[in-house]
């Protein structure tokens, strides 16, 4: 496939901004009281919402879970609101009534993300009915880790979702652990796609550290969905950089597969491949990464010096 | 008027919805397609009438089922999903605890999530505990869900529309005898808010609260008490959440006096709830101590001398109110 | 495989106490009053039952569902009380909790029934973790039907049963109906036995009017599960030549779809092969039908002359 | 005496009943390798200290591991599940509610189901409604479950104990925050009994009923009030199933005043249960109306101040005391 010169710029800027958001949120959060409760990050695994979110439209949709900075970053939520909801701000995204786990943009067609792990199925399997339903040209994704494929509403919502042909892309996120569970400790099927076969549904296995690759077979599954041929799994192999959370020590992660993991990062890959074909300069690239730098920081100020909501606002927002 | 029973009624305010608003669509086990061939039942012809595009039998799976609502709902469309006996919940009590009832506060008020799940409910149908386990006390214990019992078939119809057009979910929970108690239903539209409880019969020396199959007991009970010169008051809830504390507390500041009568088991029932907003707002009106009619703290059994044991009666409610004569 | 004669005498025996069971429910429950609550029978799929137990020794425990009276039977329960139970009588092996839909009787290890769709997996996975706990050389075998691997517990069970190598046999009868929904309705897989794949256990489909294949498949995978070498998903394909239960008028199953799986009977099939071979004598088998309509006049007599439990014995049972 | 957070103390526990009873092991996510290293933690060591055998880490899969725990205990295993929070209770509640409460029931008696499952609940975690959402009112109104929900780290550990011998299946509830505040544990073995209060503060004027971690916001607000002259009377109840009516009664029969403190949202709510049964058997005692002092009716927000403002604390406790005075 051809991928256009945009979609990989598109992609490039989406990994960038997401490691220097999340980065920076590695080093706000040892700051004591700067940021509230738990701190749940993507470092490494950036590539997956890059390169499934390029290949998706503005009224496609995405549903999310707890790892979902770079999931929403890549479908073009606002850094400022994002980071300021993250910090639990007022002017957060969610009025702080979220922080950072179940980050809703509904602007951007992430209505709600959900922490509960495998929560995201059966509701994108809702969504993309509704898409059927009023014969829209748009799909759903769906994001999920290796482990929530072991809850029982994934398999309910696969079933459905292939029963009624929706159109609805279930991307797996192996990052081989689910919190301290390595995956042939919690599956022990050693492809999560193939449990695809289970419900008739195709199923993939892709370099999830592959912006291209990914874009490649998202593109491939959003055609399918739009075709009327239902859903796809695909399941992007990837790694989880750091603990589970920032306050995970890791005990249970070798070092010495970290440092593998490391070396497939998936920047140096696209940022690589586009400075040897000439689609960007190391000026350029230089400016591109100045300019997301700015951005961040532009976030993080925004969230640092809105105020926090007021307590009784905690009333506001239970019924419509 | 029309004499219907709760299933016809709920039948009609779906076709009455569905012809409206084409947004409105009905999903769950057996909604369509059915095992039964019984014109009393809820979802009796409504594929004939409209359709497999908005009649949609799911396979047995109550978390997509919840979930698919959900996520419909999220983006516009009004979903009216069915479980089919109260005891599933559980399989779809994430899906509607954790989401529904969340979501929207989670994303500061962004999202919406219009939905009605209809569960049916209550014992004597002979079918044991993993049956018949009415649990209006769990949905009535989670913030961001509203939660409607009616009693009449006439109100079953209009709150159930007032349901389907609410903007945020609403957990609709029917009495399964009840399809088989006719009553008049109006003929022309008509819509019940959520929220507002009925007096459905007004008296002055005690005031019985109850909701869904239970209002049926209550009125036996007032009849014969009638004869003996007593005079009850029937607070017919008809929703659970939002509570109307205004009138049970107006009931119980006439009457002076207060029995909670459910068929839910005892213990952390509903009917804890009733007493504790009166405790707190009509204390000083209060002239004899609450008493509780309900299921006892105990599954519902199947053998049917067993299962006449656990459902509250009219011998019941009248020993309660007489106890605090 | 030779199959003992011994073993086909039982489960011609199985099938024939089960059809002559449930045939008399099928009357009874006609009469107003004499059976209270719902009647769920598996008429026309008796060889699975008979067939999976045969292979099954008494320290075996099987966790059935809401169309159990044919396993449970063919696992040696009595009939009498079994009969009482489905009566709802105070003599019933429930006291009249349970009724037809919750048959427990754990004198031969079927522990417990659920009629909660799906409910069956997970408790199978527990009790045979037990077995596997205390190496015990027993397996759990789990009844359910094709609607119920739509269940996300089916799911969760199946993959924790593999991961651990738990000795569960997981048997899905396969009765091309759930409810009012044809398989191709609920499902979209043609072979349930193909979800087995998507947790590395292995998964067969067996013609379930067959029962002397139905036992060997059994066999095969009780002696993988006490190899250690974990659970087997066994599809028997079927039929319901009833209604979901007695009261369903079955608008929904096409009276020639009914005749062609009645041609399939699995009683004359094992009966021929038994006749032809020689096992049995039409004159034996006269007595063995004799014998079996007497105990099943006798079960009913009992379960008829039994009283009802007290009112107040409802409080009974609820703790230990 | 040692002093222990509560997750110290049910770590003690297991080890001690593990020890004792080889039947007895622990399942759960991350309940062997986690991704905390915290020796404050209730299950910190047990991988170590019993192998991967009886210390089994499970899949995210919480129907699964419940029916694990329903199945293990018929066969006769003490399995002691965990449910990593409150709120994923709902994805194992089919397996808890319809089966582990209701199958002994079913058998009429034959079968038992001897299982304790943990729930870490409470707010003040920072994470969200999805992660806190106190549910043991639920648990509460399920015939067949006991609810454990200990104040202190030697409440924990003594009913943990009880709660693994007992015969029928135990929901025991540890609210997260406890896990850092330290108590004395007796050195040697005790257990203390499920159902039996525990009357922490003797007091005269006003009875406060309480549970879990709001046991400390009572002794703190009834430290301040003995200051200004009010006597209060604090009944942890520790034990929400089976309920000591008796010890509820007694002392409000004394004070003449209730009032019940839980984190749990208002509505539907434990505090319910505990003042109908007080209004139904100590009514000629009551010389005040009620007070309630509870989250309020909202999901269990994110932003520290929001949820700051969702627990309820001693001022609140305070001023509703003296509202009833
Ligand atoms: C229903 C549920 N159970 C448990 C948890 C706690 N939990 C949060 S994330 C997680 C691991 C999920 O693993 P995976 O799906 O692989 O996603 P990853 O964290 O690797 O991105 C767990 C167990 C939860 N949030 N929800
Ligand atoms: C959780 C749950 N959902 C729905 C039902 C209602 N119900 C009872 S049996 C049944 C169909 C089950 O089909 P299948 O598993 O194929 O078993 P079969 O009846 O064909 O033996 C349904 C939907 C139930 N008992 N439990
Ligand atoms: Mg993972
Ligand atoms: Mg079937």
């Amino acid at each position: 496939m051809e991928i256009p010169q945009a979609k990989k710029m598109e992609m490039l800027r989406s990994l960038l901004l997401a490691r220097r958001f999340e980065e920076s949120l590695t080093e706000l959060c040892k700051i004591e009281g700067k940021i509230p409760g738990m701190m749940i990050l993507c470092t490494g695994q950036e590539a997956v919402g890059a390169g499934v979110c390029a290949a998706l439209q503005p009224e496609d949709s995405i549903i999310t879970n707890h790892r979902s900075h770079s999931h929403l970053l890549a479908k073009g939520a606002d850094p400022r609101t994002l980071m300021a909801e993250i910090f639990c701000k007022r002017t957060g995204c969610n009025k702080g009534k979220s922080g950072t786990l179940h980050l809703a943009v509904p602007e951007v067609n992430a209505p709600c993300t959900t922490t509960v792990v495998g929560g995201g199925p059966p509701i994108a399997v809702g969504r993309a009915f509704a898409q059927q339903y009023r014969r829209e040209r748009s799909v759903t994704v769906c994001f999920v880790g290796d482990g929530a494929t072991n809850e029982g509403s994934f398999h309910e919502a696969m079933n459905l979702a292939s029963l009624w042909n929706l159109p609805v892309i279930f991307v797996c996120e192996n990052n081989l652990y689910a919190g301290a569970q390595r995956h042939e400790e919690h599956t022990k099927v050693k492809n999560i796609a193939d449990r695809a076969a289970g419900y008739a549904m195709p199923g993939v296995v892709v370099d999830g550290n592959d912006a291209l690759a990914v874009y490649a077979s998202a593109l491939d599954a959003r055609t399918r969905a739009l075709a009327g041929e239902g859903p796809t799994l695909i399941e992007y192999k990837t790694y989880r950089w750091r603990g589970h959370g920032e306050s995970d020590p890791q005990l249970y992660q070798p070092k010495e597969e970290i440092a593998v993991w490391q070396a497939a990062c998936p920047i140096p890959k696209l940022r690589g491949d586009m400075l040897i074909q000439g689609l960007i300069s190391a000026d350029e690239l230089h400016a591109l990464e100045k300019k997301i730098d700015a951005v961040v920081q532009d976030a993080i100020r925004f969230a640092e010096e809105s105020p926090y909501p007021e307590p009784h606002e905690a009333l506001e927002d239970v019924f419509a | 008027m029309q004499q219907l029973g709760m299933g016809q009624a709920v039948n009609q305010a779906l076709r009455e919805e569905m012809t409206r608003d084409p947004d409105v669509f009905v999903a769950g086990e057996g909604v369509g397609v059915s095992i039964h061939d019984n014109p009393m039942f809820p979802t009796a012809g409504l594929l004939e009438a409209f359709g497999a595009g908005r009649i949609k039998d799911t396979p047995v799976s109550e978390a997509a089922i919840a979930g698919l609502a959900v996520g419909a709902s999220e983006a516009g469309l009004k979903p009216v999903v069915e479980i089919m006996f109260n005891p599933f919940f559980t399989l779809a009590s994430d899906m509607i605890v954790n989401h529904a009832a969340k979501l929207r506060y989670l994303s500061g008020g962004k999202s919406s999530f219009p939905l009605v799940v209809r569960m049916k409910s209550g014992a004597g149908i002979g079918a044991g505990c993993q049956h018949s386990h009415n649990l209006e006390a769990w949905v009535a214990h989670c913030p961001g869900l509203k939660v409607v019992m009616p009693g009449t078939p006439a109100d079953a119809k209009g709150l159930l529309k007032s349901a389907i057009r609410d903007p945020n979910p609403v957990i609709f929970i029917e009495d399964m005898l009840l399809y088989f108690v006719p009553g008049p239903v109006p003929e022309e539209e008509y819509l019940i808010p959520i929220g507002p409880a009925d007096i459905k019969r007004p008296g002055k020396d005690v005031t019985v609260v109850t909701w869904s199959k239970m209002l049926g007991v209550a009125l036996k009970a007032a009849a014969q008490l009638a004869q003996e010169g007593i005079d009850v008051e029937i607070v017919d809830l008809r929703t659970l959440v939002p509570l109307d504390k205004e009138t049970i507390l107006n009931s119980v500041r006439k009457t002076g006096r207060l029995v909670v009568l459910h068929e839910a088991t005892r213990t952390g029932g509903f009917a804890g709830e009733v007493a504790a907003v009166v405790m707190e707002a009509a204390f000083d009106s209060l002239k004899a101590p609450l008493r509780r009619v309900t299921g006892p703290d105990i599954p519902v059994p199947a053998s049917p001398p067993l299962e006449r044991f656990y459902i509250p009666d009219e011998q019941q409610l009248i020993a309660a109110v007489k106890e605090i004569l």
